[in-house]
Parts: structure tokens; C-alpha cells; sequence
């Protein structure tokens, strides 16, 4: 570099600067206030939906002059470390809407639609994703956002609150999220992290035969090190307290190949139970671990991220008699599963590489997390008229969502999706799980709905609600205002 | 030197052009990443082009920014915005000069080890001591309302302002820095660290130096990544793969150049994205988005072997010799070849013979 | 011995004793007392001792693996000695550090060259005055007024030293594409940019064509009598070896074997019986002019031992 | 006590496993001076392609030729289409390349084979024996055995085959081989090559540990410490400081792990390098370089 020019350069420069930052500043005075049509996505969105419609071969997708669809943008993943769950969840959601479609043409005459975008688990790929896909697909509002991505959900909420766009974690996401007051837009339907080891525990206390005997009781969390694994700690030790039980927390570093030490230490602890919050690769090798150490598998509960068949088939042998939970039991006999097959799958639609995976955990979490979506979609339109909505009118369906059995029933889910209510104040509804063991081949169910203490929890979330609202200067929506 | 400014100036250029055009998706999911990447860039550039120290732990650094400056505004409300943005980065540069000790014994592939346990050891501590993230229950941080002189900046443009703004001023410094001793000692450490130790370079500051000032500059691109882009940011986002992927940056921009942090960063960013809307729109969905992905990561490896292979100094480089070939069609005369004929040498002899002879008169 | 001869040994003979006359006046500029340096158990140099006084070139000669290197890497503080002392303008150390060293004044060139491969012309010879440096990393980031006076006045220096070298047409060009001997030149340039009270010169002439040695000779004398400046260098080549300098050390195998004025040296027994068999013909071949002849008088062994 | 011996069992043997992978870096390092990042991607792609291939039916005796055929092809083609046109290139950008590599292979692994998780059964069993109350995995130890089968080939090869023979040279002085008539092409090929088998091996046995999946490229960074320890060209330095790392990382883990709030496995085996490192700068068995100036 032959710096003797530069000097006299970097003056002109420096001044060039001074000056651009002014005329930066000024223009971004008036221009923060408007925001420009998206002119790049419009265009380039349609082409991604006819792709990613022709690949889920949906016939509304292609169909063109789409006036009267609601829009459905998928921040999918299936490609990296957890595809195994995103093709699986992102499959059953896809199958679910081509249902839809198909056997009702539509939620209320109104076709659904939707275009993928990878995101391959990646934080900022997921806010690329939103951002392409957030005007909407040919004049078609978008109607929620599933990222099923912690992370992306995070990043999420406070473009999707200014948005006016509704966050669908389900069974994941920020606990405290659940206020509804303060996290408007956020939905951790069915079950967030405290409910559900509130109801591993109220599970455990079953086995042991009543609450009373917990007492004196050991129990291990063995966690993924990760925000995710650390998230239920705190409450663990509150139910402890209550109960009188001994928890343990042991930290599993990610990714969580390596579980020797881990498990040795369990093995000294000699606790009756072990809940795995696993993630991944942490999982089979936890299983596999256990049985080096001889800890028994009908003995570890795995959370709802431990769940899966891809989650224990790894571990071969060691994984027999594993318990986990699930808010949505694995198998095809359900009639809505039976359904996708009649309309869907039989017509060669299905949006599964692999058919054998319909029915899997993740696939029919998929396609519980398209009922409510749909059935949201459906609340609302009982209140702004059967037309495409927004996603402001479609939040408002997710907060009147009411799902009964006798809605079960009709939607052919009963017993595959718990009766959920959710409320202005109450983003989760339901809070239920189900208990399922693998018997080396697949799942079977070994318990029926078991609630959690969601009033023990309640004040935990609406202190946990109210710190972040102050720490953003958030005031939270006064319910009894809402309609 | 002189290569590095008229791209600057493109680039401020560009800069200013850019909201007349650009709507949200652009400034949210192409400019504000693009600029804080490449400052990160820039950053790992000083360290690894510059000082010749490989480092695997940028991310770490910009993680430690963020959650600094994310815990020095929430503790101190009456901080001013900026004033949190300039303590995460000397956070940062405090770290950084720890993990940098090493330096003074550690050489080469073997200094990879010092920077990887940084980014380890970093990631298990925002995670591990729930106060960096203010007891959250999930560990996440998340940006405080970015207001600067009064003014918000919470708008997408206005996020595109604020991060523009500091990039800019920061890239500055930087280039004058690194033309000036200071950035030589760099260089003469990277060249040849023994010549350097005997011409008097106290190789063990100026190490120390290079890493603190990398780190700084990592720091800030952490605290805009955290405040500017996402809006939240949680250790895991910050891991080993983002170290890797600021790495890419200055390879395939070009090491040991700051435009070349730019250049590779926009490649970096907008690589994906391309690829993305090009496959939908030529393949017209023949191919499912999980293949699309891997064709992507195919496309991407290719590309950095392609770079090492035909133009080992980045597009820094090519972009010289694309604007030296135009020069030199136009002004031929400011560009000396090495070839040049060494005519002032014997001039210059002769002169040095007169001096014996007056010498040997006397 | 012809005029020619008179006119190549004239001015080593003159500077022996302006030489002599100074080193009266004062303490000698170096002073290397009994150093001892091994690699691997095998001993590099043994109890080497010698002077260098103000102002004249010492050469330091001797077979390869005599230790001359190593002298160097001592004096300019890359090796610690196990024993000896070095003494600088009467400051005495068991061993130099590198950065003591540079700031005495000890600046050097490399037997085998160490540019900074990555940068300018101009730039290495601006390492060069690193030293000069008064503004804080700060001060050059926002480019204030301590950090452009340095730039400037650090240039102005860097620009006579270019013009000195001959070099000035090419301060911009990487220095890794110059040809070897301009190579050389610049490592010499960025030794010189330090304004050295030594110059340590390791084989300054090594792989240069006849033309190239004689301008690098005279860039020597050049420094040497236009600054001042006190030379410690390295050579085989005897012919030049007998020109330059007015003092000459021969080491063999890690000894000392002689210590002297050129003419003197050449005729000890000694360094005779160390060089016998070694043909220096082909290397002083390259001496230009006057030189050879008396070069070759004075090193070739047969000649030597007829005058004995 | 018993307790202790169990962790430190547990540990060597694991180290053992990260010596495994780390190995693979050696041999390239060793004769090529390259620092092939991509070996966890070939990792990957070996236990990938050898359990895909079993699921389609076909009978383990057939497939595991077939993947050590296609790792042996892997590591030539590298070599010729990549290596080949880096030569003499600073080991920096050697190591840029291996990283562009380890995307390609990542890639085309998942291309060819799908996201999907799958399970491997080497018809080990994993179950624990227990002596005098220490329970030592069975699997472990076979997966130890295999090692030192895999290590005592690997010096066969290096000292009884003319391959090896050349190989050694090229590591001691590549242009002293050259003028020998040795094809540095060739040996580095072959090297490429070998390294391919060995991360067969230690795909099968760390997929059959994990599972196989995308993660399992992550073994890499269980293997950087070790190979730092071990010096980067010496085997046996490898196993050793892979016992090392193995142990002290699980018996930290347990012992000061517990008092930091555990999980400290990520960071420790780093810091450990470190601490070596400032000792012997160039890890245990590392050549020390002499500076000529």
C-alpha cells in the first residue's frame, strides 16, 4: 500500500462524511416515518410460491388471481442439524392445509395458501424469511407465522408485534409469553416449559403413587446447555420445595455427544427418575449412555424436544421402555390422519419424502399445529366475515380459539389434541400432556391427558411478563378493554 | 492504501442511494446484516489479515459486546445509547487481550486454540451466569429502544441509520489506523516477526494491540447484531459457525485489505438470499427446499475453492486489478511497473564515486 | 605492490587510523568479551572476544559453520549466550535483548533476506523508524496532529534513505516482486531508515552479480563514510572483505583464529591453513576493477605465502 | 474411589474415540502440511453413506466395501481436483479450502442421503460389565480395540510399505523426497486417501455411539484440543493426549464441573491445550522449530 497519497485523501473523506451523515440524518428523519411497498419481494415472492406450491403440489398455491386465499408463510427447515424435525412438522403442516383445501375447498370458501422459505434453523435466515414473506403471497394477507424455531420466535417478537402478526410456538417459545397482556402477538399454544415439567412431575407423583410421595424423593434434569435446557430450573426447584422432593440439575454441553461424566453422576446420585430435556443428537446419546451405566430407560422422561422416534430410533436397543411426553400421540389411526390419507396422500400429494414418517411425532405435530392455525382462522372469520384476514383479525381468532371435545370429535382429533381455550390473557390454553413408551418399535401410549398446576405457575410467568415489559417500556393490554 | 478508498466511497455512495430504493426487507434482511458483518469483518481482518493471528473467535467477541452493552444500559439507564455501544466494544477488547496473552508464546494453527476457547468458554458463560441476561428464563437479551440525540431509531431505516453511521466512522479510523506505525508494526509482525523484534516492534504490545483492537471492532458489530439487526440475541446465535462464517468474509473478500471485509461480507449475505430466489424462480420448485439448501451449500463450498484457487487475495483484489487495467488505459504513468529500468541507480553512483575521490584527496 | 594495489588498500589503511585515533579518544563502540553459544550440545561459538571501534567496518570472516551468524544474532540479541559479555558504548550485558538493542542503535541486515514480504518499499524502510514513533495507536486511528507530524517527518526520512539506496523510483512496488539484488538493497535501506550507530551486515553481498556487489560495496563505504556509521559485517568474499574494511575478525569452527588490520590477517599462518584448498578466486572474480587484483594478491594462500 | 476409577475408565476410553478422529488430521497434516478441517464432514459422509446403504438392504459385508471404496475415492478426487491447485500456497489458505470442502461435503452427503436421523448397530452390545463394581462399557473397549488395530496398520504402512516409506520422507523434507523422483501427487493422493479410510472408522464407530446424523461432523471439536496436545504430527501423540483430554475432561467435569454448575466439558479440553501450550509451545510431541536467521 503506498500510503503517501492517503492522507490528503482521508481529509476529503473525513469531510465527504461529515457532510453525508447530515444529509443521512435528515433523510432518515422523513424516511423512518414512511415504509415503501415491498417492490423486490412482490416480485420475486410469486416465483417462490409457484416453486415451493408446485414442489407441495397445492393446486391453490399455482392457482393464479388468487383473490379470496389466506396465506400461510412457512419459515421452514429441512436441511441442518434438526431437519429431521422440520421436515416432519413442516410435512404434517403442509398435508393438513392441502386437507383442508381439498375435502372443505378452504376455511369458509376461503382457499389457503402458503410458499416455503428455509431457514435452516439459522436465527437470521428465519428474519430474512419473515421479512420476504410478510406482505403476503399474491394480495393474500398471511395469516401467522410458525417458525418453530426458539431462536427465530425470539427474534420475531418485536417485528411481528409492530407488524401486527401473530408468533405461533407451540409447545416452545418464551414461557412468560403466555401473558398475553404483554406478548400480544406471541401464541406458546398447548404447553410452554413450566407447565410441562409441572405435569412430568404431577406424572411422576402418579406413578409413585400420589403427590404425597414425592417426598424425600430424588429426581435429575439432565439438560441441554443451552437457554432451552436451562428454562424450567427454577420451577423444578419451586416444585420441589412444594413437594419435598430433591431435584438435580446436570448440564449436558452441547451438542451432547460426549455424556460419560453426566450419567456417572446420575448413576452416584441413584435417582428414582430422570427428566431429559434433550435436544437433538443429546437424546440417543443419552439413552445409550444410560445403558452403559446401567441406569434403567423406563426411568427417564423425555420432554416434548425428546419425543420423537428420530430421538430414540438412533439409540437401537438402549432405547426400549423409554418414556417421554407428548401433547400429540404418534400413530395414523386418528380420522384426521386418516383423512390427509384419503384426500392427500392417497392422491400422491403427501408432502412427505419418506410416507413412513406420516404419523411420526413430528408429523402430527404438524398437523395439530394446522388445526388450531386453521381453526383460528376459522374463529375469526365467525367475526370479520368469511374472507381473507389479517393477521391482527387472525390473532383475535387465536385468543377466541375454544376447542371442545365435541370440536374434537368433529375434527376427527380426539385424543391426538387436547381440548385447548385460549384468552386475551392466556396464550397457552392448554397445558395437558400425554405420557408415551417406546416399545423399540414405536410408541405406545401409556397414560391419558395429565394437567399441570398452571395457577401454581401463573404468578411465576406474570412477574417473569412484567420484568420484560418494564425493561422494554411495554404497558401490558388491559383484557377486560378487549372484544 | 490508495485501493481502498475509491471503493469506500462507492460503498458511502451506494450507502446514501440506498432508502430511495430499499424497503423494509431490504434494510431489515440485506443492508443492516451486510454492514454489521462486515464490520465483524473488518474486526477479524485486523487480527488475522493485519497482524497475521488466526482467530476462530469472533463471534465470541461480538457476543460479548452484545451482552455488555445490553447489561451497561440496563444498569445505567441514564447511559447514553452510544456511550453502551463504545463499552461493549472495550468489554470485548478487554476479553480479547486475555484470550490474546497466548500470543506472546503460541504460533500459527496452534493460536487457534487460544481464540476457540474464547468462543467456548464465552457461549458457557452467557449461558451458564443467568445476570448477563438479566435472569431471563431463556437467556435471551433483547434491544432496548435505540434512541441517539433524542431521535429513535427503532425503525427499520432508522436501525439502517444508526448501523450505517457507526460502520462508516469505525471503517475510518480503522483504514487511517492501519496506514499509519502502528498498522505497519502489524504488518511487519504478520511479514517476518523476527526482522520486526530486531528493528525495535515490541511484538508482545503490538499482538496485544491487534487483538484489542479486533475484538473492539468485533464487540460492536456484536452490539449491532444484537441491537440494530435482530432485536434480541442469544449466546447460541453467536456460536463457532459465526466465527466461521466472519472468517469467509475476509478469505473470500481479501485478507489483509478493508474493502475486502466489505466485499466479502455482501457475498456472504447475499450469496444465500440469490441463490435462494434464483433456484425458485429458474428451477420453478423441480427441486424441494431441503435439496435447493444443499444445492446451496454445494454452490457456496465450490465458490470459497474457486476464490482460493483463481484469486487467492479476495475480491479486494480483483477488484484492484479490474480498476488498475482501466487506470492504466487512462493514465498510464501513475502506475510503476517493478520492471521500471533502474536509470537513477547509475546517476546515483556517479555521484558516489565523486564523494571517494574528494574523500580520498583529502 | 602497484599503485593499484595503493589505491584499494589506501583507504582501509587511512580509516584504520582515523580508526586508531578514535578509539584513543574513547571506549570502542562494541566489545564481544569471551561469548559462548551452543545449539543441541554443539558448540556454535567458544569464547569468542573482539572489538569494534567508532566508526570503522569490521569484518567478520571465516568458513561456513564458524559461528559468524550466530556472533550476529548475539550482538543483535535473536541468541542469548551461554557465557560472555557483550559491551555497547561501555553498557555492559550478559546478553541484549532485541528491543535494547534497537534502541542503542544496532540495526542489521539478514543472510538470508527478511522483508516484510507483504508490503511496500516504502513501508518497510517506514518500519525501519518504528522507533521514532512518539503518537499513541489512538492518535493515528483519528489522524491527529502528533500522528501526521510522525507520518511526515518519518517519510522525509524514509525518502533520503531511498534516495541513498537508489531505490526512490520504486517505493511503491511490492517489495516481493523486486529481483533479488534489489532486495538486498532495500533490507540495507530499512537497516539505515533506523539511523543506526552499528550496522550489522549479514553477507550483504551474497548471490549478487559483479555489477550489483560493486554498487552495494559502495553503498557500504558510502554509509559508512557519509553517516559515520560504525559496520560489523559478514563476508567470503575475501577481495571485497580486504577493500571494505579496515578491521577483520576470522572465526574457525567457533574460534577465533586471527584479529587485525586486513593485510595483516591475510598473511597469518593461521587463516591460511583455515582457507587452504578454499578456492576464493571464483568469489572475488565478482570484485570489479582495481580491486581484484589485490584482492587476489592479498588472499590467495600461494600468493601469501611467497611474501611470508 | 471406585467412583473416580469409573470416571477415569470412562474418559480414557472416550479419549480414545477423539484420538480416532483426530488421527485423520495427523496423517494429512503430517505429509501435506494441510490442516483438513473437512475430516469431520468425511466423518459424516462415511457413516452416512455406509448405514444408508445398509437400510436399503444391503448386507453390511457389502456395504462397508463399497463406503471404503467410495472414502478411498473421496480423498483421491480431493487431492486432484483441489489440493492439486493449492500447491504452495500458505497453509492458511490450505485451510480455507478444507473449510469450503467440509460445505461441499456436507452438502452432497445430505443430497444424496437425506436429513434424516439413523440409528447403527455394529452387533456390539453396550452394555456395561462390571469389575469389582466398575462398570466399563463393552462398546468402549471394542471401540479402543479397533483403534489400536487401526493404529498398528497405520505404522505398518508407514514403516514396512514402500507408500510409507515415501510418505515419511515427504513429512521430513518434501523437496529432499521430490529430488528422490518421490510424486509428492501421489503420496499426498494416497495420504487423502487413508485419512478417508480412517474417518470410516471413526464414522461407524462414533455413529454407532450417536447415532448417525448431521451432528456428527461435530466430533471435530472434540478432536482440535487433542490434536493440539498431540502436536499435529504425531500419532502417537495423538493417543496420548486423546487419553489425556478424555480423562481430564470427564474427571473435571464431575470433580470441578460440579462447583462451576457443570457443562464445563465444551471449554475445558481448550483450556487444558492452552495451559499445555504455554509450557511447550508446540504441543507434546511437536518438533520444536529453531530459528535461523
Amino acid at each position: 500500500m503506498n500510503s503517501q497519497y492517503q492522507r490528503p485523501r482521508f481529509a476529503r473523506v473525513w469531510i465527504r462524511l461529515g457532510l453525508l451523515g447530515l444529509g443521512l440524518a435528515a433523510l432518515g428523519a422523513c424516511k423512518a416515518k414512511e415504509s415503501a411497498p415491498s417492490t423486490e419481494t412482490a416480485a420475486l415472492t410469486p416465483k417462490a410460491a409457484e416453486a415451493s406450491g408446485s414442489a407441495a403440489s397445492a393446486p391453490s398455491a399455482s392457482a393464479p388471481g388468487a383473490g379470496n386465499e389466506q396465506y400461510f408463510p412457512l419459515q421452514s427447515y429441512r436441511v441442518g442439524p434438526y431437519a429431521a424435525g422440520g421436515t416432519g412438522f413442516f410435512g404434517g403442516f403442509i398435508d393438513y392445509l392441502q386437507l383442508v383445501n381439498a375435502r372443505d375447498g378452504g376455511v369458509g370458501g376461503v382457499k389457503l395458501t402458503w410458499s416455503e422459505c428455509e431457514t435452516e434453523y439459522v436465527v437470521e435466515r428465519g428474519v430474512e424469511c419473515y421479512e420476504r414473506l410478510k406482505p403476503g403471497l399474491n394480495g393474500a394477507p398471511s395469516a401467522a407465522f410458525n417458525p418453530l424455531s426458539v431462536g427465530i420466535a425470539y427474534a420475531l417478537i418485536d417485528r411481528a408485534t409492530t407488524d401486527k402478526n401473530p408468533i405461533i410456538t407451540i409447545n416452545h417459545g418464551r414461557t412468560d409469553s403466555t401473558d398475553g397482556r404483554v406478548f400480544p402477538y406471541i401464541f406458546p399454544l398447548q404447553l410452554n416449559p413450566y407447565s410441562e415439567v409441572s405435569a412430568i412431575t404431577n406424572y411422576i407423583a402418579q406413578r409413585e403413587g400420589g403427590v404425597e410421595k414425592l417426598a424425600g424423593k430424588k429426581i435429575v434434569t439432565l439438560y441441554h446447555g443451552s437457554p432451552y435446557g436451562k428454562e424450567t430450573i427454577p420451577v423444578l426447584d419451586i416444585l420441589a420445595k412444594k413437594y419435598g422432593f430433591e431435584v438435580k440439575h446436570i448440564e449436558v454441553p452441547h451438542p451432547g455427544t460426549e455424556q460419560q461424566a453426566q450419567w456417572l453422576e446420575i448413576r452416584r446420585y441413584q435417582p428414582s427418575w430422570v427428566i431429559l430435556r434433550g435436544w437433538g443428537v443429546m437424546n440417543p446419546v443419552a439413552l445409550k449412555s444410560a445403558q452403559k451405566t446401567g441406569f434403567p430407560a423406563d426411568h427417564i422422561i423425555g420432554n416434548i424436544w425428546s419425543n420423537s422416534e428420530e430421538d430414540v430410533t438412533p439409540a437401537g436397543a438402549a432405547g426400549k421402555g423409554y418414556l417421554s411426553i407428548t401433547t400429540h400421540p404418534a400413530g395414523r389411526d386418528f380420522p384426521v390422519i386418516q383423512e390427509i390419507d384419503k384426500h392427500v396422500l392417497s392422491k400422491g400429494k403427501g408432502n412427505m419424502d419418506d410416507p413412513k414418517r406420516v404419523g411420526s411425532v413430528y408429523y402430527n405435530l404438524g398437523v395439530i399445529n394446522g388445526i388450531l392455525n386453521v381453526e383460528a382462522v376459522a374463529t375469526a372469520q365467525k367475526k370479520f366475515g368469511k374472507k381473507p384476514l389479517t393477521g391482527e383479525q387472525v390473532r383475535w381468532g387465536f385468543e377466541n380459539l375454544n376447542i371442545d371435545d365435541a370440536r374434537l370429535k368433529e375434527l376427527g382429533a380426539l385424543g391426538l389434541l387436547q381440548q385447548i381455550k385460549l384468552s386475551c390473557a392466556d396464550h397457552e390454553g392448554g397445558g395437558r400432556i400425554r405420557f408415551q413408551q417406546w416399545d423399540g418399535e414405536k410408541w405406545q401410549l401409556v397414560s391419558d391427558w395429565i394437567a399441570a398446576d398452571r395457577d401454581l405457575l401463573r404468578p411465576i410467568i406474570e412477574e417473569s411478563a412484567a420484568k420484560y415489559a418494564k425493561e422494554k417500556g411495554i404497558t401490558p393490554r388491559d383484557c377486560s378493554k378487549e372484544t | 492504501m490508495s485501493r481502498r478508498i475509491p471503493p469506500a466511497l462507492a460503498l458511502l455512495l451506494l450507502a446514501l442511494a440506498a432508502p430511495l430504493v430499499a424497503d423494509d426487507y431490504w434494510f431489515n434482511a440485506i443492508l443492516i446484516p451486510f454492514f454489521t458483518l462486515a464490520l465483524a469483518g473488518l474486526g477479524l481482518n485486523i487480527l488475522t489479515g493485519f497482524a497475521g493471528q488466526l482467530s476462530l473467535g469472533s463471534a465470541a467477541f461480538m457476543a460479548v459486546g452484545a451482552f455488555a452493552a445490553y447489561n451497561f444500559n440496563l444498569r445505567i439507564p441514564e447511559l447514553p445509547l452510544l456511550a453502551s455501544f463504545a463499552l461493549g466494544g472495550l468489554t470485548a477488547s478487554l476479553v480479547g487481550i486475555a484470550f490474546g496473552l497466548p500470543s506472546l508464546r503460541i504460533k500459527g494453527f496452534y493460536l487457534i486454540v487460544s481464540t476457540l476457547a474464547a468462543q467456548f468458554f464465552v457461549q458457557w458463560a452467557l449461558t451458564k451466569f443467568a445476570w448477563f441476561s438479566n435472569d431471563n428464563p431463556s437467556g435471551v437479551i433483547t434491544a432496548p429502544r435505540l434512541i441517539v440525540f433524542g431521535h429513535d431509531f427503532s425503525t427499520p431505516v432508522g436501525r439502517y441509520w444508526l448501523t450505517l453511521g457507526v460502520v462508516a466512522g469505525l471503517t475510518l479510523a480503522a483504514s487511517s489506523l492501519l496506514a499509519s506505525p502502528t498498522g505497519r508494526r502489524f504488518m511487519a509482525v504478520r511479514d517476518m516477526e523476527t526482522a520486526a523484534r530486531v528493528m525495535g516492534v515490541p511484538i508482545f504490545r503490538t499482538k496485544l494491540l491487534a487483538f484489542a483492537v479486533s475484538s473492539f471492532y468485533c464487540g460492536v458489530a456484536g452490539v449491532l447484531w444484537a441491537f440494530c439487526y435482530l432485536g434480541t440475541v442469544e449466546p447460541h446465535g453467536l456460536d463457532l459457525t459465526r466465527s466461521f462464517q466472519v472468517l469467509f468474509i475476509i478469505i473470500i473478500g481479501g485478507l489483509g485489505s478493508v474493502a475486502g471485509s466489505f466485499l466479502g461480507a455482501a457475498f456472504i449475505v447475499l450469496l444465500p438470499v440469490l441463490l435462494d430466489h434464483v433456484a425458485h424462480g429458474v428451477l420453478e420448485g423441480s427441486l424441494d427446499a431441503g435439496n435447493l439448501e444443499n444445492a446451496q451449500k454445494l454452490v457456496f463450498g465450490s465458490l470459497i475453492l474457486l476464490f482460493l484457487i483463481k484469486e487467492p487475495e479476495g475480491l479486494a483484489r480483483l477488484l484492484t486489478v479490474a480498476s488498475r487495467a482501466v487506470a492504466q488505459r487512462l493514465l498510464p504513468r501513475n502506475f510503476p511497473r517493478a520492471s521500471a529500468p533502474i536509470t537513477v541507480l547509475t546517476a546515483t553512483t556517479e555521484a558516489r564515486r565523486d564523494l571517494f575521490r574528494k574523500w580520498r584527496q583529502s | 605492490m602497484s599503485a593499484l594495489a595503493l589505491s584499494g588498500a589506501a583507504p582501509s589503511a587511512a580509516s584504520a587510523s582515523e580508526t586508531a585515533s578514535s578509539s584513543g579518544r574513547g571506549t570502542p563502540l562494541l566489545a564481544l568479551e569471551r561469548i559462548s553459544l551452543s545449539f543441541k550440545g554443539i558448540r556454535a561459538v567458544n569464547e569468542i572476544g573482539f572489538e569494534v571501534a567508532r566508526g570503522e567496518i569490521c569484518a567478520l570472516i571465516g568458513p561456513n559453520g564458524a559461528g559468524k551468524s550466530s556472533l550476529l544474532n548475539v550482538v543483535s540479541g535473536v541468541y542469548r549466550p551461554e557465557s560472555g559479555a557483550i559491551v555497547f558504548d561501555g553498557q555492559r550485558r550478559s546478553h541484549v535483548e532485541p528491543a535494547w538493542a534497537a534502541r542503542q542503535g544496532i540495526s542489521r541486515t539478514f543472510q538470508n533476506i527478511a522483508l516484510f514480504k507483504g508490503m511496500s518499499v516504502e513501508d518497510n524502510l517506514l518500519t525501519g523508524t518504528t522507533l521514532t514513533t512518539r503518537a499513541s495507536f489512538l492518535e493515528h486511528a483519528l489522524g491527529l496532529p502528533r500522528a501526521r507530524s510522525d507520518e511526515r517527518r518519518q517519510r522525509a526520512e524514509v525518502a533520503e534513505v531511498l534516495g541513498l539506496i537508489g531505490l526512490t523510483d520504486h517505493r511503491s512496488a511490492p517489495v516481493g516482486k523486486l529481483p533479488y539484488g534489489l532486495q538486498k538493497r532495500v533490507e540495507l535501506g530499512r537497516a539505515l531508515a533506523a539511523r543506526p550507530r552499528l550496522l550489522l551486515l549479514d553477507e550483504p553481498f551474497a548471490g549478487m552479480s559483479a555489477s550489483e556487489k560493486q554498487e552495494m560495496a559502495e553503498l557500504v563505504l558510502s554509509v559508512n563514510t557519509r553517516l559515520g556509521t560504525t559496520i560489523l559485517l559478514i563476508e567470503h568474499d575475501m577481495g571485497l572483505v580486504m577493500d571494505l574494511s579496515d578491521h577483520v575478525v576470522v572465526l574457525d569452527y567457533g574460534r577465533k583464529i586471527a584479529d587485525g588490520a586486513p593485510d595483516v590477517v591475510c598473511r597469518d599462518s593461521a587463516v591460511i591453513d583455515a582457507y587452504l584448498g578454499v578456492d576464493h578466486t571464483s568469489s572475488s572474480g565478482g570484485v570489479p576493477g582495481s580491486a581484484r587484483a589485490t584482492s587476489s594478491a592479498a588472499s590467495a594462500p600461494g600468493a601469501a605465502l611467497e611474501v611470508a | 474411589m471406585q467412583f473416580f476409577f469409573e470416571v477415569l475408565i470412562g474418559g480414557l476410553l472416550a479419549g480414545v474415540m477423539y484420538s480416532m478422529v483426530a488421527i485423520g488430521f495427523v496423517l494429512i497434516f503430517k505429509a501435506s502440511g494441510v490442516f483438513n478441517f473437512a475430516q469431520g464432514a468425511m466423518v459424516l459422509f462415511s457413516a452416512l453413506t455406509y448405514v444408508s446403504l445398509v437400510e436399503r438392504d444391503l448386507s453390511p459385508w457389502l456395504a462397508l466395501p463399497i463406503t471404503l471404496a467410495t472414502m478411498l475415492l473421496l480423498g483421491v478426487l480431493i487431492e486432484r481436483v483441489v489440493l492439486r491447485r493449492l500447491v504452495n500456497r500458505s497453509p492458511m489458505t490450505l485451510f480455507m479450502a478444507t473449510l469450503g470442502l467440509s460445505f461441499i461435503i456436507e452438502g452432497a452427503s445430505q443430497a444424496l442421503w437425506g436429513a434424516q436421523v439413523h440409528g447403527l448397530e455394529l452387533g456390539v452390545p453396550d452394555l456395561p460389565i462390571e469389575i469389582s463394581g466398575v462398570f466399563i462399557s463393552q462398546f468402549d473397549l471394542f471401540a479402543a480395540a479397533t483403534a489400536a488395530v487401526m493404529v498398528a496398520a497405520l505404522s505398518l504402512v508407514a514403516n514396512r510399505t514402500r507408500l510409507g516409506i515415501a510418505l515419511r520422507a515427504v513429512a521430513d523434507d518434501p523437496l529432499a523426497a521430490l529430488s528422490l523422483g518421490i510424486s509428492l501427487p501421489r503420496v499426498w493422493g494416497a495420504v487423502w486417501a487413508i485419512a478417508g479410510v480412517v474417518a470410516l472408522v471413526a464414522g461407524l464407530l462414533w455413529g454407532a455411539r450417536t447415532g448417525v446424523q448431521f451432528s456428527l461432523s461435530l466430533v471435530v471439536l472434540k478432536a482440535l484440543p487433542v490434536l493440539i496436545i498431540g502436536g499435529f504430527t504425531s500419532i502417537n501423540g495423538t493417543i496420548v493426549a486423546g487419553l489425556i483430554v478424555g480423562a481430564s475432561e470427564k474427571l473435571a467435569e464431575v470433580y470441578v464441573g460440579s462447583l462451576m454448575g457443570g457443562g464445563i466439558e465444551g471449554w475445558f479440553p481448550y483450556v487444558l491445550a492452552l495451559g499445555f501450550l504455554v509450557v511447550r509451545p508446540t504441543g507434546l510431541f511437536g518438533e520444536a522449530s529453531v530459528e535461523r536467521v
